[in-house]
């Protein structure tokens, strides 16, 4: 029934046993999306950061705790059909998009008028509202780049897997006369900066990537991850993400969804039914 | 909203969905503007008298 | 002074009196455009709302104001799609009601949007698959089925009605008002619904995420459903404030008790389908995604205080049972204290209702690592939130005094020479 | 009357409907949404044409190349350097921030002179003779030495003509700000014969034993660290983080081990203890390359079993052991110290018993070792020419005391202000501050403050209105690094000897100056024979001459690789006088009145030296460090418990040196007793992204002198809270 996408899915692998938590993530995808700061940013409730590193704990007494770090981007969901993204879906105005050829989910600032819909129904919270205007100090915005536009306050923004850079790169490309990008062509401003190499980006469909060859994603199954050791954040609500971490630690693993109490992890009962074999 | 812009799909849920719209607005639409015509048809064209009060 | 104004054959207290009486709330309307400007002037950041909290206290004062505007529909289905004609009694009111709480919705989601200037993308760019996109369509379009329904009310001010061409119009207006009104139950059917599958269909949150029947989850039903019940009985409990304000009765108690009688057993069969809805999704629904019921009540110290189970019990026993008992039983509902008691809790159980469906869910996390949220709102938003009910007291008290509402209170209160 | 109010009413209806049906409003919506989309006070950035250039980042001294995107004129981008032999590709947050720090609120944008409490902007001319006035006096008055120089590093050509001022102008006071590598130059020269840092070839190690080393938190060159921590990762090296606190680098490492602060020394007596006893050492290198091994053997035999170093650092006998026989076992073991960032130096028993561990193994001078690694050596300029005056300024005791009583230390500017809080007049008049921020970054920031007061006369070179500058009589901003030529001498542990060059990508933004030029114009415009001493014309023909053909491949390349990478050294000497362990740190304050110890937590998303954290640091800042301009200290719930504090709750943390209103964060992750504060708060400089946020760790310590080194060794202090 579900027939085999041979457009690029563009997604993100994470691993979480090298990632450090030192930020250069979040940073890098400030400064290359024009992403504005206020005074006071320590309210992480209305502080916009695209890419945002969380810390898990794995809730044991001194001296067993332990710390993970776990950068969380636009998730780029797919959900259960195509483009039946959490965000897109339930937008409006269509100023969320689920883009069919690279598997982005766009946000279009002048579209956009603040509902505020998507962002009640990402389960991420990957989409930020632009409380503020957004202010530079005298001078700073001239290290604005002019290939994301400042967003206007009233309106959501979030992670755009650095389109901007596909399009550029597709560009240099065409002017070369190719029409199709080599791995390291497109690649995030997060995934480029981070210092411990533990982001990796590319086209999940293309078996020559690095991220299918991670995570080799199940497209039978809503890309679910087959290698050893990969998740997807909250799998079972169907969200469908196409950014999947790495952990060798059970506990990381398990504090990727929510599980009972008898449940395996990774193997969460409702997904195991999905994965029978279909009767016909 | 239209058919002219660009997210604008010929599929069942546009047709339906904006079919519904369009249809409700037509009712309000055609609905107000034959009281409209009608009133100012029976004030201005005809006796003012002509019809049975009921109040 | 304004005598010539006021219908014929009613008593309405002097000017000054009329005037001193609304000073007050005229205040309180000032002060909620004094916020509403500000959020407009200086944006959302005049809110305490949050990206984890983007709907907040205004969704849900939408929500609820739409639910307990829901005895507008209703009452106009009755009318004039069930023929209950007893109904045309109180219906000017009702739709007066409905009036106030949809121009309050749209008024208060005007504010709520952080580019109110772009709203109308929502229809130029409309997204066909989204539920805001039809409550939207259904909202506005319902609101000129209201307003096409209260114009006639104004229209037959004496005054007015004395202009051979207003007179027409409202005479020819209610000749067809049955075609509006059929057209308004069935927008209104489905915005209730919509405003149900917004919350309903979002499938990244467990709290409020519900089991599909074609398009729309169950919640879509639900809303209908508990608008079209407790609706009527935000009409009774207005209805008995106006008579307690005015020290008149307006309305004959045969019209209340059957308005009562039918929001009763709608409110009865609505809260057995709620806890078969509460029942699914708490064994079945919420499992699959892996939270067990308890997950969504029992957060931190705080959380607990604002999003415990003492929410759902208030929703389901003693705002939905207890109501729905004491209307169906004629005994009950012809006691006067008890009526009030039902409507009132009524009113407040579908509040209940929209509270839960909106805050919850911004409040509870759903990544393991996240944390619960506690949201007060900011003055702003509460003064936003208050106008409405400013704006719609002096609506009631202007329309009272210059227009005939209540059709049975000159009846009622003949006059003595 | 009728007809009146009809005709007015018809109009009225009839314009509704007109003004409705026509364009307007339609036309009237469709223009304000456009506005809404284009206001003008969200800034829309030019586009232009897009370039890359290669530069170097001086923001640390982790010595990373940079390559940076520039849309015309302006820098919208910085990015690692693809092939940089540091950082490959690679970037820290702050690093990315430099255009933060380039277009920010903070520079200096001309020269400034105090006058009264406030800064007038003054040109280059006056500034310049200013200076020379009152630096005639003191020479005049044959005083010299009444001249100072602080600053931030003491290699490259800019500290070197600093120095050089300083020798031909006949002051011995110029001092550095210390760091980790004080101590480890100490090490070296005492262990190895080398006074230099060591470089450890982390790449090609096996097991990595850390003493509180915040491998990933920004300990020697931060990118090629957390580099170097994925290879680890991929190639299964063991790391072992011996420290109090759950920091990152404990959470990444394979194990982590809590320790009572200050006992490292112990323990890594302890270590060589057990290696030797279960005789796992490298007898053939102890043998042929080292020297006092009997010495130490007998010293660890008897004071160090595992059951009295159980005892000493709270860790058990049999992790001693099994830890031990692991770095014994490995085949290219490095141990490593210097805590947190290695923004102090340590204790010298502590170096010295960490690096014999090194030893032990014989895993010195090879690879995946520890290299004694000299600095670049490429500044070869003609003698300083020294008149009477200088010669005798050069003859008195330096300010520090260094020199004097067979001090090993390089520079000891902790002595300062105590040095000059203790004298009715300063001992120095004229000070000079360059890449330097001692009035935030020295321990007891009061007593620093104190003495910065009763300096007469301090010159600023920053190119940021930090504390410091602040401070200053004069300020003559320096270009940032984005805007000037400078030679980067890398030494931040890294085995290989890189230079790398920053450039003027963009043109100053401000009317600032190279402190280069800046120095070669004071010492020309000085009357004397001062001038002799700078032949150069200006900063850039020094750098050309200095480089000479390097210069041409440092330019194209951005960085270059100078010469053999790896000096070998003498022969190991085990025994230093240095290992001595009754000479353990103890921190300041009286264990009862304060009974809780108070640390300080580096992190790779604030900076503490010189530089302040630009917006975007502090923007990525946890909310469980800083909330509002409160700091929250990280205490174990038991610590919690016995203070009656709960998650949230405010305080009061007081200590010998200080108190201040802190936020409880909870952390299990933590020592029971132990009070981590995160460093690099604060700030009482700065703009209102970073200014008035938190507490300056700083402040509530103070200095404790190493008894051998006479370094600011303080890892802690005694505190409570309250």
């Amino acid at each position: 029934m579900k027939k085999e996408r041979i457009d690029k899915k563009f997604g993100m692998v994470i691993d979480l046993d090298a990632c450090t938590g030192c930020g250069s993530c979040m940073v890098a995808c400030m400064a290359e999306n024009n992403v504005p700061f206020k005074k006071d940013e320590t309210n992480k409730l209305d502080s916009i950061t695209w890419m945002r590193v969380y810390k898990l704990t794995n809730k044991k007494p001194f001296p067993e705790t332990e710390i993970c770090y776990l950068p969380r981007p636009c998730m780029h969901c797919e959900g259960q059909h195509s483009g039946h993204s959490p965000c897109v879906s339930v937008c409006p105005a269509t100023a969320t998009d689920y883009d069919m050829d690279t598997g982005i989910v766009s946000q279009i600032y002048t579209r956009c008028f603040g509902c505020r819909y998507c962002m009640a129904a990402c389960p991420y919270h990957a989409r930020y509202f632009n409380w503020w205007d957004p202010v530079w100090p005298d001078g700073m915005e001239k290290s604005l780049s002019p290939n994301v536009s400042p967003r206007m306050r009233g309106i959501v923004e979030k992670c755009s897997f650095c389109f901007h850079r596909y399009q550029l790169a597709l560009d240099k490309a065409y002017v070369k006369g190719r029409r199709e990008l080599k791995e390291h062509e497109y690649q995030t401003s997060c995934t480029q900066a981070c210092p411990s190499g533990a982001i990796t980006f590319g086209d999940l469909n293309n078996p020559d990537h690095q991220v299918h060859r991670l995570v080799k994603p199940d497209n039978r199954h809503h890309g679910r991850p087959t290698a050893k050791n990969a998740f997807r954040l909250l799998e079972r609500l169907g969200t469908n993400p196409k950014v999947y971490y790495l952990s060798s630690k059970e506990w990381v693993r398990r504090a990727g969804d929510n599980y009972l109490d008898n449940e395996e992890t990774g193997k969460p009962l409702n997904l195991m039914k999905e994965l029978q074999p279909e009767p016909h | 909203m239209f058919w002219f812009s660009f997210e604008w799909v010929w599929d069942m849920g546009h047709i339906v969905f904006m079919g519904g719209l369009w249809y409700a607005l037509g009712i309000l639409g055609i609905g107000m503007s034959y009281v409209i015509i009608k009133s100012v048809k029976e004030t201005f064209y005809e006796d003012s008298t002509g019809h049975g009060d009921n109040h | 002074m304004d005598s010539a104004l006021i219908p014929k054959g009613v008593k309405r207290c002097s000017l000054p009196v009329f005037i001193a009486g609304l000073t007050p709330v005229v205040l309180v309307l000032l002060w909620g455009v004094y916020a509403m400007l500000l959020c407009w002037l200086k944006g959302l950041n005049q809110t305490n709302m949050n990206d984890s909290y983007g709907f907040a206290l205004w969704i849900w004062a939408d929500l609820a104001v739409i639910a307990i505007g829901g005895g507008a529909f209703f009452s106009g289905l009755l009318k004039y799609i069930f023929g209950k004609d007893e109904l045309k009694n109180i219906i000017n009111y009702a739709v007066l009601i409905g009036f106030i709480c949809y121009s309050s919705a749209l008024l208060i989601l005007a504010i709520d949007v952080g580019q109110p200037l772009r709203s109308w993308f929502i229809f130029w760019h409309a997204n066909v698959h989204s539920m805001l996109t039809e409550v939207a369509f259904c909202l506005s379009c319902y609101f000129a089925v209201l307003t096409i329904e209260y114009i006639p009310l104004i229209l037959e001010n004496r005054k007015l009605d004395e202009i051979p061409l207003i007179h027409n119009i409202s005479h020819n207006m209610h000749g067809i008002m049955a075609v509006f009104a059929a057209t308004g139950a069935f927008l209104s059917c489905f915005h209730q619904g919509s405003l149900g599958g917004v919350a309903g269909v979002l499938y990244g949150r467990p709290y409020v995420f519900r089991e599909h029947i074609l398009v729309w989850p169950w919640t879509f039903f639900l809303f209908t459903w508990s608008a079209a019940a407790f609706g009527p009985c935000f009409t009774i409990l207005i209805t008995k404030i106006t008579e307690g304000i005015t020290g008149k009765k307006l309305v004959k108690d045969n019209v209340i008790s059957l308005l009562a009688k039918i929001s009763g057993w709608m409110i009865f069969t609505y809260i057995i389908a709620k806890i078969i809805d509460t029942f699914y999704w708490a064994t079945v629904t919420a499992p699959e995604l892996g939270f067990v019921w308890s997950d969504f009540f029992t957060g931190d110290r705080s959380s607990v205080l604002f999003h415990g189970y003492w929410l759902l019990f208030a929703e389901i026993v003693l705002c939905g049972i207890i109501p729905g008992l004491i209307l169906i039983s004629k005994k009950h509902r012809e006691n006067k204290t008890l009526l009030l008691t039902a409507v009132t809790l009524g009113t407040i159980g579908v509040c209940l209702n929209r509270w839960t469906m909106v805050m919850q869910p911004m409040a509870m996390p759903v990544m393991t690592f996240d944390s619960w949220n506690l949201y007060i709102p900011s003055w702003q938003e509460v003064a936003t939130t208050i106008l409405p009910v400013a704006y719609g007291i002096i609506l009631i008290a202007i329309s009272f005094r210059y227009l005939p509402i209540f059709p049975q209170e000159v009846e009622l209160n003949p006059i003595k020479e | 009357m009728k007809l009146d109010r009809r005709s007015f009413l018809s109009l009225g209806v009839g314009a509704s409907a007109g003004i409705t049906l026509s364009p307007i409003p339609w036309k009237l919506m469709d223009d304000l949404s456009i506005w809404s989309q284009n206001w003008p006070w969200t800034p829309v950035p030019p586009d232009g044409k897009a370039t890359y250039e290669n530069s170097a980042c001086t923001l640390c001294p982790g010595g990373c190349g940079i390559t940076v995107r520039k849309i015309d004129d302006r820098i919208v981008k910085i990015e690692g350097m693809t092939g940089h032999p540091v950082n490959n590709g690679r970037i820290c947050m702050l690093g990315l921030s430099g255009p933060q720090l380039l277009y920010g609120p903070t520079r200096v944008k001309s020269p400034m002179k105090k006058v009264g409490e406030k800064f007038k902007k003054i040109s280059w001319e006056e500034a310049i003779s200013e200076i020379v006035s009152k630096l005639d006096k003191l020479r005049s008055g044959g005083k010299p030495e009444a001249l100072a120089c602080i600053t931030g590093t003491d290699k490259g050509t800019v500290p070197e003509l600093l120095k050089r001022f300083l020798t031909a102008f006949g002051s011995p006071n110029y001092l550095r700000t210390a760091s980790v590598n004080d101590s480890y130059e100490i090490i070296m020269e005492q262990m190895q014969g080398v006074r230099t840092i060591p470089g450890f070839d982390f790449e090609n190690a096996d097991f990595i034993l850390s003493f509180g080393s915040g491998i990933i938190d920004g300990w020697g060159s931060p990118v090629r660290m957390l580099t170097v921590n994925s290879l680890w990762k991929e190639k299964g090296v063991k790391v072992v983080q011996i420290e109090p606190r759950l920091s990152n680098s404990a959470a990444k490492a394979d194990k982590w081990i809590p320790i009572v602060p200050g006992t490292e020394a112990d323990l890594a007596l302890g270590l060589a203890c057990v290696i030797i006893k279960k005789s796992l050492y490298d007898k053939d290198f102890v043998n042929r390359n080292a020297v006092g091994f009997e010495n130490l053997k007998r010293f660890v035999m008897n004071k160090y079993t595992s059951d009295q170093v159980e005892k000493i650092t709270g860790i058990d006998k049999s992790v001693i052991e099994k830890m031990a026989v692991s770095f014994a076992k490995a085949s290219s073991p490095i141990a490593i110290c210097g805590k947190g960032q290695g923004r102090t130096p340590g204790s010298i028993n502590e170096f010295a018993a960490v690096h014999a561990l090194n030893a032990l193994v014989g895993n010195i001078d090879k690879k995946g070792g520890v290299f004694a690694t000299l600095p670049p050596d490429y500044i070869r300029w003609p003698e300083v020419i020294m008149d009477g005056v200088a010669q005798k300024g050069l003859n008195t005791n330096r300010i520090d005391g260094v020199g004097s009583k067979n001090n090993p230390a390089g520079y000891l500017l902790n002595r300062l202000p105590k040095k000059i809080n203790s004298s009715g007049k300063s001992p120095v008049e004229v000070l000079f501050v360059s890449g330097a921020n001692p009035c935030y970054s020295m321990a007891d920031t009061h007593a620093v403050n104190e003495a910065f007061d009763k300096i007469p006369f301090i010159v600023s070179f920053s190119s940021y209105m930090d504390e410091t500058a602040k401070k200053a009589h004069l300020i003559l901003p320096n270009h940032t690094y984005l805007e000037r030529y400078e030679d980067v001498p890398v030494s931040a542990n890294i085995p290989e000897q890189i230079v790398g060059l920053t450039r003027p990508v963009v043109k100053p933004q401000y009317d600032t100056m190279n402190t280069g030029d800046v120095i070669i114009r004071i010492a020309k415009s000085m009357g004397d024979s001062v001038k002799d001493s700078f032949p150069w014309s200006g900063y850039e023909s020094c750098l050309k001459q200095t480089l000479g053909g390097s210069l041409n491949k440092l330019a194209r390349k951005g960085f270059l690789i100078a010469g053999n990478p790896r000096s070998a050294s003498g022969k190991f000497r085990f025994t230093p006088a240095v290992i001595n362990s009754d000479a353990r740190i103890e921190p300041e304050g009286d264990a009862n009145a304060f009974p809780l110890i108070l640390i300080p937590k580096d992190s790779m998303r604030l900076t503490s030296g010189f530089i302040g954290s630009p917006p975007f640091l502090v923007k990525t800042v946890s909310d469980t460090v800083l909330k509002g301009n409160d700091v929250c200290i990280e205490i174990n719930p038991e610590t919690a418990k016995k203070n009656n504090l709960s998650d949230g709750d405010y305080t009061v943390l007081s200590t010998p040196k200080g108190s201040a209103r802190v936020k409880v964060n909870i952390f299990d992750g933590i020592m029971p007793g132990i009070i981590a504060i995160p460093r690099g708060l604060g700030h009482t400089a700065y703009d209102d992204y970073l200014a008035g946020k938190g507490i300056n760790y700083n402040s509530l310590v103070g200095p404790v002198e190493d008894p051998v080194t006479g370094l600011d060794v303080a890892w802690g202090i005694r505190a409570k809270l309250s």
